[in-house]
């Protein structure tokens, strides 16, 4: 049978079914493999946040969405082109998201009564004509697999387990990949069980003859390889980046690794990936507390490490009292906060841009902090090793802000070269030159780092105020106001060290749209959209939130509108306001979700509509 | 480990042969009260060190906040005063981050046992490698004489005119229920003492707890006389020593037995009971020192004074290098190149 | 009072004769998994709540973050679902403020003994009259699966991927050591029993705190099994029972001897050993209850469930109410004229 | 001998020496017996920091300082017009502050050699001519005192402690007050014990004496009975005030009180009173943190009692996450924050603004609570009940700010008839009307507040995201932006229930002047020296920080320059800035002290005389 094929520029396709249906692999697996075949890809796991919810129920839904492309994908999609659905709560649940004209795969198996019932559907959907408006493909997955795997001596229980492998199979022929890579996988996962590789690499080729045979579907569609940079890639999620983004920025500094942590969600796979890392001398403690998990890892830093504490929310706040310790120590230190919706417990699973006010000003007395942001999944490497670098360099704290959609989003990631990443220079003080615990580095103002350990530099430190140079404590009252501005002026000194803010789009106009974090993705796509449009407006987004780059007040003076939209009620915006003192306009949802292009398309084309009306 | 830290750590060591207790002393002026039982304490800890053989850059005392957590500044070692509470947490990162220091911690009975408890509870559980100094007061002395938990029903402090409610912990008993391997209680008034604590202290491997009766001569002025003063002291404590039984008393005439599990005093003086009779004690078992622990706030018998408990039990820092060993052993070390590539990745 | 307040909680109160378990359901659906201990905890505190005699209104119940702490939303009661490990903290406010309450806490392991344990001893030590009922999965479940401070040494978690270094708590002994009044362990797979635990826990005045072996099928299935299972239970756990002589076995044929202060097991068929010699349970004793709860991680003796220890000491809320109309009895009730005007104040 | 009488406005007397002197008491008593002949008072003790440090040293110096008046009086004054120095440490830290020609008295016997060396002097400031500036009073008073109470059989040492009720008397003598209010008071105190009665009794007379009869002392100064409201009057410190102002909210509210808290300086004098208040019913718990302390305190909210914690910088920080809990469930609060230099534990014992940022944005998520802030010692009296009054109300935590100058320094304070406190109307939820947990009243948005032990009301609240009106734990998206941003508005619509900001001075100009907490005194003096002179510019002071007085935005658009003078880097600089979107200047003293009022002046001199240069 001969079939179209159709070349598409980018797709998104949502693999969803029960907690158990195995959802996550199939969308692990393609995502993997439309790396493989050289398409950008961006992703993100939807789990229920119940651990284990009862099967077919509406709050039990698992989903895996991907969105790849031929060109740099920045979102996972905000509409689906394809939804696989196993059962029929799975319908129910993401049906509002697949585009009119969109494919539907349904496995219909899933849609008994029983389905139909826990799905709160009063008819089948799959029958009733309700999905006229889709291309609906109705498949019998569970029987079919039963019938291809009938003559190996498994469990019908396990037999019905290979059916996100069939389906996985499916989306493979429908998007022309190969199954190889899958395949081999396989192949590594159970190599030791023959008679459950034989039924997983059935039922994958089963599913993709299907799509080869099946009469009813006439389209096969292709996705060109995207015009990537050569070299090694990767998937990686957001919370891998930092967990490899710390081993690495200790291997460049030449330091031995610390984490003191407590887990939380969406943070906690942080410390479950460092965990792992034994062989590299990686030290974690697990700490009874968040509080403890700073202070440990303060501890550590004091003794010489590289040293690091993860969270979220709930997590950052327990850990303030010790944050202003670090500052006043000036002990370098790296605190990744992985925000999730608040306040207090919130939504745990649901991102959240919450936590930026608390990054610059959530402690008592003048205790600045450097706070950075990741941009993407793989971002978060770049922007782990970066905040590494800064606190060494600088001796101080750094907050590195990222989300819970950076963290258990994924995108293929080049993966650098250690010789490219950028060098950390540390150098604790020795006898060889004075010493004072206070002594500072002209340039970056940064004190000396002194190790216990270390013959002949004796000395103690602490949390009161102290004297400059000597660290003394000091209540002298000029003293005070001295370290007071000192303290500010080492963070402000970093301005000089960081890239200038990147400007996208017109040099000066009328619209600046100015971004941070994980709304990068959504905020590009639909900046590309319009610009591509032929609309006139352009884009900053800053991973630089304290301090600023120093250009940004310069581009800023030359738009006559900053637009700013955020996961929260405005803070990026706030901050903006009082440091340049001119209004900006914000957009803030704060749902829990991240941002849809759409949604930014739709106030940057009511903004770019209503020029006058600012 | 092929980083910088090793320079100093491994290869740069001082001989600590010759150290004297000045060598630990600095220019400081030491700012506690005239008369304070922390003058005791900072004395013996100087008189002690040299007798380590520890080089003096390995010793790093960590401390919180209160009056007995200024003792750092007054040591001339690596010093750490940190924030109230939370020495243990940072003495526990510093420890598992770097085995080669010898850490101690000063704290009182309020930074350790009241908003420190739970790293305390913790760090005993633990086993890391800690050589904790809690001074004990029974009050809050830098903000000016709260009760602690250590303060007695009924005391009067500030926040408790009409006299303490709460009961106070037993210091020994929660630092034996929350696991700690060595517990032990001294007093300022008797330095020798302290340094035979110190020197025990120093010398065991894992958690080391020792408690202090220290006296605030401004907020809680003579709360241990009954037990320090030279006068008194013979009459109602007891010396804990291994395999020793419990002998006390002005003309060593008075013992401790067991009496099912209640400990009683019995004259040995009367000729009903002998030196045999008595409890002997044994450093290494749990339950006696629970039952000596829980002698504590009895006062029928004899206040126990000494070393409760000193078990053996591998430490807590040493189990992570041992495991990071063990992997290296196992899968090789790690190639960062490899880490980062992770189990699939491709080619463009 | 002369408040608002005493309305409410003084003259309007329901009968609670004729409440049965399924007035303390609500219409929410139970969202532990399948098979998850919890249910059997829940069943239970359902089934014993209206025998205690307390108006349904009374009865409040406050938990920290976790599968565990779940549990408020499921009782049709006055709930609290708080913060991580905070449940015990507001609890005692709650308490002390409405001494009129019953309130009740249900905490997990990591709840209650991590991120909480300065919390809970403190409420040991106190003795405030909480009912704590942790769940102990010995595991992180909520987040997925990381070991807890009561994980077994060895075991591979999410964040021990070569096994668990900690050692872990002895919740009873931590318990004992923190001053606590009432200690008790039961399982989720013996209703009976947990329903008589939970029913002394609520009779106890002062702290009750009940561990609760609770399995968690998905992160640490089976963790108990050997202890709870039908099959196995009689060899490897020993009931308590006050009064009663350490009797176990499929046969009752074991029995557990007191050797020195190390508990034994011997053979009652053999001849050798009778019920006589054997350690019998005496609830009023903190010494013999600490030689049970040591027990706990010692293969060689069976598991001790049921009531380790219950002694009277008035409750922290009481002497706080007591002091309150001490301090009315002795100067009068306040006049806040006087007391703002104090001692020294002058006319203009 | 007939004697000058002159009369001053006001004149500010500092009482110096060891802190074993007795100066607390000396600076107390002439406080209180100012105060009785109707002058306005304002004083601040200055105690070391160390409990008890050696005797005669220059960091043990304790002091007390008064500034009296005829007309209100704001701040303790910037110079000394009159220095009492008990010995040669308290000589040399102090005379930097007394003015030219201004008056020592100094004891000689604090100056012999030991004393000289202490204070690090290398000759005696008394013989060598540096103090010619001064008019110099060299009196031996311990020969003196000991010679008056030869005949009484007290030991030397307790003779010689009477030395400063003899400086007592002679200043009493000195600014024509009666010794009779402080002789009553030694009569209570000392009833029991005849002979120390006696003995404190001459050396009060004998001082006054020393002055009737000098003949270096030539004038007696008069200062004339402020016009003051009738009423009972009495000192008080910022911390009492707080105390009895829980007390008084209770009173109001019909609630009993509760507070949780755990000692920090300089905020322990709140626990303190309360602790003392146990036959009004109070419930104190002394609790084993901050974090225990904040706990219970809502656990007693939850219970239906008016709640409270109280804490200084490192407390708060500690409180964080709690705080967050207490915003979602929507249970009335009042967190007192005493502020103290920072970062981390800084300088204990010194005042600074350095927690308004914390305060305001120091929460993770979007977590809105109600800043307000006290300006004197007795403001915080009533800032307190207001404090409780918007708690309860709007069902939210508020935040109230003080800081360690307020809470320790004491002003004279009228006290109110309890008639004329403003009332609370607090009513709890019953089954009368129909209930939800987040059911809100119309107009405030306040959820309703069920306590337990109600019948029929019982429910379930928590820290999860929870739908409005039912509570239910929710993670719908559109109700996660309704709940954020009915909690905001919540707190908003506090500022229709809060005095208009009142404005000093011009209604428009080129200078305004807005300060906020305990600077008050220190700009209200320049304020008024400044327009006496007949200077343009106004001053705005605010007590509420979040929401901002509604009015706020009108009155600064009618000036052409801002000026905001702080305690710390520019926090309320910064607040403005991005609400109003304009310029502010700030003036930036970080140095562990309040302002000085002439420095404030200073400051405004120069932005008066540089009117274009902004
Ligand atoms: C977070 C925090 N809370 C409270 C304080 C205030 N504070 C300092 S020391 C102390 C208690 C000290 O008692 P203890 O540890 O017994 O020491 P001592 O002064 O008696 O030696 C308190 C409550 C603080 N510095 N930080
Ligand atoms: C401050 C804070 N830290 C961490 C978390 C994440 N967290 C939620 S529950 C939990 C542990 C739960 O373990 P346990 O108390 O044993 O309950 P279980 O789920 O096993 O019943 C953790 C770490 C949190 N919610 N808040
Ligand atoms: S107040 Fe007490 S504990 Fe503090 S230094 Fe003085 S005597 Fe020592
Ligand atoms: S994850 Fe474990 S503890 Fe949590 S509900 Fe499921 S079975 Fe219970
Ligand atoms: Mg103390
Ligand atoms: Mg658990």
């Amino acid at each position: 049978m001969s079939k179209k094929v159709e070349y598409l520029e980018q797709v998104t396709i949502r693999f969803a079914g029960d907690s158990g249906d195995g959802m996550q692999l199939s969308g692990t697996q393609f995502s993997n493999t439309s790396g493989i075949v050289g398409n950008s890809v961006n992703t993100f796991p939807d789990y229920p946040s119940e651990i284990r919810a009862p099967e077919g129920t509406l709050y039990g839904v698992s989903a895996y969405q991907i969105q790849f492309g031929s060109k740099k994908v920045n979102t996972i999609g905000d509409k689906l082109d394809v939804l696989v659905a196993m059962n029929a709560s799975s319908l129910k649940v993401n049906l509002p998201n697949v585009r009119e004209g969109g494919i539907i795969i349904a496995n219909t198996a899933g849609f008994g009564d029983k389905n139909l019932k826990l799905a709160k559907y009063d008819a089948n959907p799959l029958e009733d004509g309700s999905l006229d408006k889709y291309r609906l493909f109705k498949i019998n997955i569970s029987d079919i697999v039963k019938e291809e795997l009938a003559d190996l001596k498994l469990s019908l229980k396990y037999t019905e387990r290979t059916k996100n492998i069939f389906a996985l199979g499916l989306t493979y022929w429908l998007f022309n990949r190969p199954t190889e890579p899958t395949a081999k996988w396989l192949g590594e996962k159970f190599g030791k069980k023959p008679e459950i590789l034989e039924a997983n690499l059935r039922a994958l080729k089963a599913g993709y003859n299907y799509g080869l045979n099946s009469e009813e579907m006439t389209t096969q569609y292709d996705i060109k390889s995207a015009n990537l940079e050569k070299g090694y890639y990767r998937n990686i999620t957001g919370n891998e980046a930092c967990a490899l983004g710390l081993v690495a920025a200790a291997n460049k500094a030449k330091l031995p690794l610390f984490l003191g942590s407590y887990p939380i969600t969406p943070a906690t796979e942080i410390l479950h990936f460092i965990s792992g890392y034994k062989k590299f001398g990686v030290k974690v403690l697990q700490a009874e507390d968040e509080i403890a998990g700073i202070c440990s890892a303060i501890g550590a830093a004091y003794g010489g490490y590289l040293s690091s504490t993860t969270t979220s929310g709930p997590g950052l706040s327990l850990k303030v009292e010790a944050m202003g310790l670090a500052v006043i120590l000036e002990l370098p230190l790296v605190i990744i906060d992985v925000q999730r919706a608040g306040p207090s417990t919130g939504m745990p699973t649901k991102p959240e841009q919450g936590d930026l006010f608390m990054a610059l000003y959530g402690r008592h007395g003048e205790a600045p902090i450097p706070v950075i942001a990741a941009s993407s999944a793989a971002d978060c490497f770049a922007m782990t090793i970066e905040a590494a670098r800064l606190a060494t360099k600088y001796m101080t704290p750094v907050i590195l802000l990222t989300d819970g959609y950076l963290a258990q989003g994924t995108e293929p990631w080049r993966i650098p070269p250690i010789e490219e990443l950028p060098d950390i220079k540390v150098e604790f003080a020795t006898v060889k030159e004075e010493f004072a615990p206070y002594k500072r580095d002209a340039e970056t103002l940064a004190r000396m780092w002194a190790v216990p350990g270390t013959i002949g530099l004796e000395h103690r430190i602490g949390g009161l105020e102290k004297e400059d140079y000597t660290g003394l404590v000091s209540q002298d009252p000029k003293n005070h106001q001295k370290m007071v501005e000192i303290r500010a002026q080492k963070v402000q000194n970093i301005a000089n060290d960081i890239p200038d803010a990147e400007l996208m789009g017109e040099e000066s106009g009328d619209l600046l749209v100015i971004g941070w974090g994980s709304s990068y993705g959504a905020i590009k796509t639909a900046y590309e959209k319009l610009t591509a449009e032929g609309k006139k407006l352009s884009y900053v987004h800053l991973k630089y939130l304290n301090p600023l780059p120093k250009n940004l007040g310069d581009i800023m003076s030359r738009f006559e509108r900053i637009f700013v939209p955020e996961i929260n009620l405005g803070q990026l915006q706030t901050v903006l306001q009082s440091t340049f003192i001119r209004p900006v306009i914000g957009y803030h949802k704060v749902q829990g979700l991240p941002f849809k292009a759409f949604e930014i398309e739709d106030q940057l084309n009511e903004l770019l509509a209503n020029k006058g009306g600012k | 480990m092929r980083n910088i830290l090793e320079d100093i750590v491994i290869n740069h060591v001082s001989d600590p042969a010759g150290l004297t207790p000045k060598d630990f002393k600095n220019e400081l002026d030491v700012r506690w009260c005239a008369g304070c039982g922390g003058y005791s304490i900072l004395s013996q800890v100087q008189r002690i060190m040299p007798t380590l053989g520890i080089p003096k850059e390995k010793i790093t005392f960590v401390s919180g906040i209160g009056c007995s957590s200024r003792f750092p500044y007054y040591m001339d070692v690596y010093g750490f005063h940190s924030i109230h509470g939370r020495a243990l947490a940072i003495a526990s990162g510093l420890k598992i981050a770097r085995p080669d220091l010898s850490v101690w911690i000063a704290t009182g009975d309020g930074d350790c046992m009241s908003i420190g408890g739970n790293h305390f509870i913790h760090a005993c559980r633990r086993n890391v490698d800690l050589n904790i100094l809690m001074f004990n007061n029974e009050i809050y002395s830098l903000t000016k004489g709260q009760y602690s938990p250590l303060s007695r029903p009924g005391q009067k402090t500030k926040t408790s005119p009409m006299g303490v409610l709460d009961d106070p912990f037993n210091p020994a008993a929660l630092a034996l229920g929350s696991g700690a391997t060595f517990v032990a209680r001294g007093y300022d008034k008797d330095p020798k003492m302290l340094q035979y604590l110190f020197e025990r202290a120093a010398q065991h491997k894992g958690i080391a707890f020792v408690e202090i009766y220290a006296n605030c001569v401004i907020f809680n002025d003579g709360a241990f006389d009954n037990y320090t003063e030279k006068d008194k002291r013979a009459e109602t404590t007891v010396w804990l020593e291994h395999g020793k039984p419990l002998i006390f008393g002005t003309n060593n005439d008075k013992g401790v037995i067991l009496d099912g599990f209640t400990p009683r005093v019995v004259s040995l003086s009367d000729g009903k009971y002998s030196a045999n009779d008595l409890i002997v004690h044994n450093e290494h078992d749990s339950t006696l020192a629970f039952i000596l622990a829980n002698m504590t706030y009895n006062e029928d018998v004899p206040r126990p004074i000494g070393v409760f408990q000193a078990i053996a039990r591998p430490s807590y820092e040493e189990k992570v290098e041992w495991q990071i060993n063990d992997a290296i052993t196992k899968y090789g070390e790690g190639d960062l190149n490899a880490l980062m590539r992770g189990d699939e990745y491709w080619e463009i």
